[in-house]
């Protein structure tokens, strides 16, 4: 189980991640929790794949304005509204500077599998693919282990990938990491969490810098 | 020169529709789906439907209507996870559905309204969503082939509509409708309000008239086109 | 050298060829003077390939508003604008009923050449490639012979074609003439004008029903 | 949360074209071209750059400024019959110039923006316009695969414009403009009117600010931009 605080902490951590003039696209879940931790004046256009630019915040609610989650979003100075197609061209020309995204598995490769468990859960990708696969940096928020403990960050996926060697940065609530060309890069502990319960917890080779880790 | 009036009442428009049919609806969730339409397609009663559609809504409401009625064979869509009667039916092997990526959905639509015979992407090049497509390979680069997506028809709900077809569509309910007006051999669209030719500025009409065939005024909004409570 | 009176006969002719209800593109030239004799009242939209639906009479100039050809034409109610894309869309996916076009020279078969006359005329096809080959019925317009009075209308083309087997319907003034699966029909004459002149003029074999020939 | 500023001085936004640059130029005749954008771009004197245009303007205007000077490599269009000068360059040999459908030319530019690595269709098959061009099989029926069509910039003009870049196009300049705006990796824009956040509605955004890098209010319109006098 994952602390409150260790959530809130690694909410945050992302949230930094995101800078001025960044064009966004947030997943349901966890990603989208890390609004809240945005600075209000940062200039950010949040991207919604059913076609909206300049997602505003959940507000009161309008039957026709609802994100690509289903959350009654609401409109703010600058946004657009557009068809699917348009939308996509957004994400597939590389218009979006950063998705975090949720996973079932990563990769220390880069390799993120979050749209199916077969036998199990297989309710289509939504437009989870072509976000994992053309947006620039790719983050993936997601806690460091299963209900179960088991190890998320694993040497190979064992689900069927949405993307292959797409993601750029983990987000847990025990570290940072990067995926490099080089291999996993552990970038950040979170406070309290050593390097060996890092280890410990992820099932992919992971390469830890000599000098010391920030801790976030 | 006068417009054409493409005024059509709402039994005649959806009687056009036969058996085998394919057909594509408007919407992503509540917003753009044409709940008035789909309710007179389940009283018409046609069957072994192919529908189109970005999601499959929720259990008893919108293109479910038409599952839990069993007049659909085969449902192509990005997602039913928001749907457990679409995912019980699909596992009971009740319902065939095949999945496209959204984005994809999206451009093999617009690309039959295009009038072209498909695309081609990396899109899921490397991952076994391209299996079984047609490789197609530019300057030592490769892509997969994907098929143009028409249909026989598409219903579609409008914000505002004229009596040509010239349409506008509300915030987040434009998403497919464009598209799938441009991409069906037969355009049928419910609008929440018929305004006189000329109301809808040139430039401010999301899809053209000469891609629709049957404009429909709603009387009323029932309720399910409202705010989801959760 | 073409009458004045047979040249308005050709018009009007072709006018009558424009239904209720199509959506029709008129070619620069010949076609567009078509429109002069299509009544006022008849319910047609007429489409320009620069991104018009419902383009209304030449009229007071507005910089932002010209037809493919130039000029500068009006909105009437129930005109849209798009963009290029859009407006090929219409064009390659059928929804165009009628196109009216200029020729150098038709087939008998429907082949159409009227955009290149090599080492003479090369200013490029614009959008008479797709108006030709995707429009469900293409009418030509032309003169029956060139200046010189060689028929225009041959048994094959000798110019660049912009589209093969393409051509419905032949408008000229002395004739009306349609591509069949058997051949070249003549339909019409035009007033005055005998089936032999006609079949001297045409340089395609030409078909010519039993029947009395209508006059136009 | 607020929006980016993309304000932009004219100088410095085109100060950014280098040598042997793509840049595509909206417009279809004079509606849609922007002429002060070009105009700078010749003080600017970027060489051996690749036009992309829909045509060439008639002589004395617009992208002729540019073949004039000397500027353009290549020019890719769908024809240059109302240009003199463009013809008499092409057939000395001062200028390459490559034909495209008018149609295809918006789709694959259209396509580019897309972001997929081109299209498939049957425009062109059978005359020499498919020669040389990558043939695909599709169920037996032929086409030719159609490249998208990128740049490296994009000058267009825009109606109206707000600081982040959506923007708004008058009737018939709208044309290829929100293609290229979409396909080019770099978007300028001159706008006659610079208004406020907001001000457009979302639903009239004809290109959305997400495509748009550099937003330049016009001072005023020089004649250029008028109704030519024939």
């Amino acid at each position: 189980m994952v602390s409150l605080n260790a959530k809130e902490r690694m909410l945050r951590r992302a949230a930094a991640d995101i800078e001025a003039g960044m064009t966004v696209n947030l997943g349901i879940g966890l990603p989208t929790q890390v609004l809240r931790y945005v600075p209000a004046d940062l200039p950010v256009c949040l991207h919604s794949e059913n076609g909206i630019a300049g997602v505003g915040p959940v507000g009161k609610p309008d039957r026709n304005l609802i994100d690509a989650g289903g959350a009654y979003v609401s409109p703010i100075a600058g946004t657009s509204y557009f068809d699917s197609a348009v939308s996509f061209a957004i994400v597939r020309s590389g218009r979006l500077d950063l998705t975090m995204l949720g996973a079932f598995e990563v990769a220390g490769n880069g390799d993120l599998a979050n749209w199916m468990i077969p036998g199990k859960f297989t309710p289509g990708a939504g437009g989870a693919i072509e976000l994992a696969q053309k947006t620039r940096k790719v983050a993936v928020l997601t806690t460091h282990t299963d209900k179960k403990g088991n190890p998320k960050i694993l040497e190979a996926c064992t689900l069927p990938l949405t993307a292959r060697a797409c993601v750029h940065r983990i987000f847990t609530d025990m570290a940072v990491c990067d995926v490099t060309p080089e291999g996993l890069v552990l970038r950040e502990a979170a406070e309290g969490v050593s390097v060996a319960e890092i280890r410990e917890a992820t099932g992919a080779r992971l390469i830890v810098p000599d000098a010391p880790l920030p801790v976030f | 020169m006068p417009m054409l009036d493409k005024s059509c009442g709402m039994a005649e428009a959806i009687a056009r529709i036969p058996d085998g049919a394919s057909v594509m609806l408007g919407g992503f969730g509540v917003p753009g789906t044409p709940f008035c339409l789909i309710q007179e397609l389940v009283r018409h009663g046609a069957r072994d439907l192919t529908i189109i559609k970005n999601d499959s809504n929720e259990a008893g409401m919108g293109v479910d209507w038409l599952l839990q009625s069993g007049q659909v064979a085969k449902l192509i869509t990005s997602h039913i996870g928001l749907n457990a009667n679409a995912v019980r039916m699909m596992n009971a092997g009740a319902l065939e559905v095949e999945f496209v990526a959204q984005g994809i959905l999206a451009e093999r639509i617009r690309s039959a309204g295009a009038g072209v015979m498909g695309f081609v992407t990396d899109i899921g090049v490397g991952t076994e969503l391209a299996e079984g497509k047609q490789v197609v390979t530019v300057d030592g680069q490769t892509g997969v082939f994907e098929p143009s997506l028409r249909a026989d028809f598409a219903l579609l709900h409008a914000a505002r509509a004229d009596s040509f077809g010239n349409l506008g569509f509300a915030a987040a309910a434009r998403n497919f409708s464009p598209l799938m007006g441009m991409a069906a051999r037969h355009t049928i669209v419910e609008a929440e309000e018929v305004v006189p030719l000329g109301a809808i500025h040139p430039e401010d009409v999301h899809l053209p008239g000469p891609f629709v065939d049957d404009v429909i005024a709603l009387p009323e909004l029932p309720e399910v086109y409202g705010v989801v409570e959760r």
